[in-house]
């Protein structure tokens, strides 16, 4: 470790705003641009599995309907 | 009998040519006319000038009661809008209409399922369509409609029939042109020719 | 040759494919980020010029470096698609376009906190610079041309020609903003690049620059995963594949 | 009466800016757009911090003039080639009502978001801090001038197959007081001086515009319409 | 078939102008723009003239490429709206040469005119003398440059509702070389160094750009007309 | 007899919708085919698919002869030009038609006096017949006409009949949509519904 304590890791000889904004900023971006897709993936898949339950419960269900 | 449309001895000039001139109209509440004449007989020019649109070149006197729709050539509705939207704005006038009548009115001319649909995604004939949904919104009680027919199917030209004939019977009345020959009750023709100059 | 290609070309084995490599890459490239960006940040020595500032060129040269790159991924997809007709060389198109423009915007966005203490400026008009503001507008061009399409068969097409005629244009344009700018070349601003990089710095470089291309290759692969489930829903593939 | 007119207008302008927000492009785009503009500056004029500062008043300005000028010369002409113009000129509201909305909503669609993002140019081209506030306030006035000649001379000639030059040459000297007007407060501010008499005058300005243009633009389009 | 296919474009070409100049509107008033902005800038800027000297030949491009590129955004708009695109894309000839006849016809309406009154903006601008026929030579080349590379947007945006903004966004970065290359032709005319290299540079740019744009721009038209 | 066009098996999908599928189809020589279909159903798209202009979303194979022309909903006339420049340039392809040539076919089309007039001042019906005109000076022998009757009056009806029935008799073949039932011997109909999917 070059830095002898936390604030100076914090601070780093006044340059500490400048290149921790950049870093927060860049993973933050980046972070987003991975959440999001995956996120939204989670939820088409859910999706479509519960239109496939849905289905599969409909298909016996009508085929009963048209019973009596 | 309510007088809707009076026009005396109307006569059109376009650019340098005299179109028509003499026409004798009266129009009363209850009445379906259809107008005829061949192609650059004047039918548009004359609809314009009564709709108010264009009155330059026009000689006599056109009377017209203000409560009127007028639905020329091209339809005055926007690509980029969906159905729904389109009707909102368009049939208005300013007065918002609840979304549950305008559903009726694209139910009414066959869009069931369309409502959300860009208007350029559809076909020629279903643009159209969303046009004359108009008819089934409107207060107006004289309608002025140019080939309201056009691109329209065999259903739909005999459902648009229905409309206008419920039209005048609630006490409307109607004026349109078309091309073709229409077989209903009661209908009315004024031949633009028979006045060509 | 042929049977990969067609191999890579259809969607339930690409989906499947995605699926796998996103399950692996996830760890291995956030582990290999924190990695290098914990030595760069803490470990390696300061720069004796710059101090502590240069730090950020553990994220400001890899985002640029693969954000150039993946014009290139991304016009190399467009050909394909254009040429060969392959449906998941729109899906790759589509999903690059994101990707690039959010490196090249990072890269923009830290070279700027970057030129603060350096420069005295959060933004110059250096040659380099203004090359990665034109490739941050060819990006979004891209993206706006798709969105802006209905029917989006007809838009990756439109992506397609647009990236390539971008790719032919790529090199002019860094050419000649290079002249343009030792044309001007104003005695205010000088760049310090281009001086030899010692060991210590360049060693967590090269890892940050390895995650970021494996960073690329995992969104890239997110996104399409995302965009083939969005696609065919209604397919019988998928619903298999999911089930 | 007047709540009714309000309702129409407010409805008016919904309408339009619906359909632009229909895509997010359509706000995001004109974004963009202006910063590439932007950018062409320092490439034409070259890198040194001192000139572009000099220059910066000029140049968004002259932004703002030709994206504002060449888009609202097509103002109406969309609305006149699908109908829509002959039932608007139908409804029962006054015409200069709809014109009014219509020329209120491309300005919130280009005016307005020019004035936001203008901050952002003049970092770029190194403007002093206390000039910005001024710039934006000079941006959205006189595009709204803007917006409102260019409206009259659209509304003039968007039915012409010929004439429309003679017709655009005479609106176009209207806006030349806008341009003077607006680089004159952003000088004048960046030099540290008070910009409130130029300011004053774009207000003074788009107040006449208000009032006058409608009525014209409507009057304009009635003539298109019987063309 | 060379011989036809150049009768073609002629053929083609002659179609342009003659619709072109049934509508005068569209070569002068971009033209005007020009020269109001061109005007502007010393207004801007304060009237000293060695500073407009200096700065004239970026002024002069910028303005340029920016009328240039806002004209031809709706370069195939009334083609692809009124069906002429379509019998294009299925006349025996191949769409491409359409492309290039249409792209010609317009770069003669508005670079070439523009290149010709650009003296008149080099004495507003107080730029010497001797580098106004390199301007006039960069001019032309240049905006055959832009118009081939504006055609391609226009090619892929002119199904959009919207397309205007768009067309900016895709094209304006393509352009960069253009404008560099134009504005260092005549700055160094203007310093008494030899422009030729930079001239060099525009026509091979012109040249690449003649080969591109017309396959490009037929590629986008046949997209546009499918979606 | 030669054949002309030929589809196998073809099926169309617009955005999620599957408008029809199956369809079979040849046309040979000398057959005038009228493609029938409620507003929606596809025949445009299918006009469109056949001339090769959006091949996107089309399912089946499709043989069309080269030597074919094409008019749609749009008619690709310039209403700043007159109909004489637009027919010059129209109907051309890059090959010089002798203006005899064209005033002959705006003779056709019942538009004497009017050569030299802007199309923007024409009728609607006019400016339709315009585009029709290119029928009397095309040499190709597939017609693909979208709705070519509308805005005609009763008398160019008639003309145009007459015109694709002496092109099929000259060895041509002509596949046109209509709304309208069409009275004309020998016609073949494809009803598009048959195919909704
Ligand atoms: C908005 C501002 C900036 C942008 C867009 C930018 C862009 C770039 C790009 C694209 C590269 C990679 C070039 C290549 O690999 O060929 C790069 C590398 C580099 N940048 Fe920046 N930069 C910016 C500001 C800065 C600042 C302020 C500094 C520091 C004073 C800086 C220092 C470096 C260094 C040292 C390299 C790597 C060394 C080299 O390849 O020459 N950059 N920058
Ligand atoms: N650009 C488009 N994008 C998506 N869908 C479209 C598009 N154009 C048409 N459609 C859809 O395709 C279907 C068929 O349209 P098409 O124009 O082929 O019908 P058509 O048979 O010609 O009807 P009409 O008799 O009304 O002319 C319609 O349901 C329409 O909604
Ligand atoms: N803008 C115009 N300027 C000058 N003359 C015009 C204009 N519009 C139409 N005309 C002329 O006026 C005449 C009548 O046109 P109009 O559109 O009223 O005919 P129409 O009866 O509606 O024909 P159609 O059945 O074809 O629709 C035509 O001869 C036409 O040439
Ligand atoms: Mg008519
Ligand atoms: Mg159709």
């Amino acid at each position: 470790m070059y830095f002898d304590s936390v604030n100076a890791a914090l601070t780093m000889e006044g340059h500490g705003a400048f290149v921790w904004s950049a870093y927060v900023i860049t993973f933050l971006v980046l972070a987003f641009m991975l959440v999001q897709p995956l996120l939204r993936g989670r939820r088409l898949a859910r999706a479509i599995r519960a239109e496939q339950r849905r289905q599969a419960a409909e298909l016996p269900a009508e085929g009963g309907g048209h019973a009596p | 009998m309510t007088q809707l449309l009076k026009l005396q001895d109307v006569g059109l000039e376009r650019g340098v040519r005299q179109l028509f001139t003499g026409v004798q109209l009266e129009v009363a509440a209850g009445e379906l006319w259809q107008l005829v004449g061949s192609n650059g007989s004047g039918k548009t020019s004359l609809l314009r000038a009564v709709a108010g649109l264009a009155r330059l070149g026009v000689q006599g006197s056109i009377t017209c009661c203000p409560s009127m729709l007028f639905q020329g050539h091209l339809p005055g509705l926007k690509s980029a809008l969906t159905c729904r939207e389109n009707l909102l704005w368009h049939a208005s006038g300013g007065v918002a209409i609840p979304l549950s009548g305008i559903d009726h009115a694209l139910a009414e001319v066959g869009l069931v399922g369309y409502e959300d649909t860009v208007l350029g995604q559809l076909s020629a004939g279903q643009q159209r369509r969303v046009g004359l949904a108009r008819l089934w919104l409107s207060k107006a009680s004289l309608w002025l409609l140019d080939e309201p027919f056009t691109a329209i199917d065999v259903d739909g030209s005999a459902m648009l029939e229905q409309q206008l004939l419920r039209h005048c019977q609630n006490g409307g009345a109607v004026v349109f042109t078309s091309h073709q020959p229409t077989a209903v009750a009661g209908l009315r023709v004024l031949d633009l020719n028979q006045y060509a100059a | 040759m042929w049977a990969f290609i067609h191999k890579f070309g259809s969607p339930p084995w690409f989906f499947r494919f995605a699926s796998t490599a996103v399950r692996w890459l996830l760890p291995v490239v956030i582990g290999a980020l924190v990695f290098g960006a914990v030595w760069g940040l803490l470990y390696a020595p300061p720069d004796f010029r710059q101090g502590n500032s240069y730090r950020i060129i553990f994220i400001h040269v890899p985002s640029a470096v693969v954000a150039l790159a993946g014009y290139y991924v991304m016009a190399s997809a467009g050909l394909v698609s254009l040429v060969w007709k392959i449906k998941m060389a729109d899906t790759a198109m589509r999903a690059v376009a994101p990707v690039g423009a959010a490196l090249t915007f990072v890269a923009l966005v830290t070279g700027a906190i970057w030129g603060k203490p350096t420069w005295g400026a959060w933004w110059v008009w250096d040659a380099r610079i203004t090359s990665m503001l034109i490739l941050f507008f060819l990006y979004l061009g891209v993206i706006a041309l798709f969105e802006a399409y209905d029917n989006k068969a007809a838009a990756a097409k439109a992506c397609a020609v647009l990236s390539l005629v971008g790719t032919v244009n790529i090199p002019i344009i860094y050419k000649s903003v290079d002249w343009w700018y030792s044309l001007h070349q104003p005695a205010s601003i000088k760049f310090t690049g281009e001086t030899a990089i010692d060991a210590s710095m360049l060693y967590p470089l090269l890892v940050m620059i390895a995650a970021f291309y494996g960073l690329f290759a995992l969104l890239v692969l997110v996104n399409m995963r995302t965009e083939l489930l969005a696609t065919y829903r209604q397919s019988a593939w998928l619903r298999s594949e999911l089930g | 009466m007047q709540p009714d007119l309000l309702k129409f207008l407010g409805f008016q302008a919904q309408r339009h800016l619906r359909g632009a927000l229909r895509r997010p492009g359509d706000i995001v785009n004109p974004l963009v757009f202006f910063l590439m503009v932007v950018t062409l500056f320092p490439l034409g004029l070259g890198p040194d911090p001192d000139v572009l500062a000099d220059l910066a008043p000029g140049i968004v300005w002259v932004v703002a003039l030709l994206s504002s000028l060449l888009v609202s010369g097509r103002l109406f002409q969309s609305d006149f080639e699908d109908g829509t113009l002959e039932q608007l000129a139908l409804a029962p509201h006054p015409l200069a009502l709809s014109v009014l909305a219509e020329i209120a909503s491309h300005w919130l669609l280009s005016g307005v978001v020019l004035a936001l993002v203008s901050p952002v140019f003049a970092l770029m081209l190194n403007m002093p801090g206390q000039a910005i506030p001024v710039l934006m306030a000079s941006l959205l006035l006189g595009t709204l001038c803007l917006s409102l000649f260019g409206a009259i001379g659209a509304a003039l000639t968007v039915g012409l197959r010929r004439g429309g030059v003679l017709l655009s040459l005479l609106i176009i000297p209207l806006t030349v007081p806008v341009l003077i007007f607006g680089t004159s407060a952003v000088r004048e501010a960046v030099l540290g001086y008070d910009p409130g008499s130029w300011l004053a005058l774009l207000g003074a300005l788009s107040l006449v515009g208000l009032v006058v243009a409608p009525i014209a633009a409507a009057a304009g389009l009635r003539i298109s319409l019987e063309a």
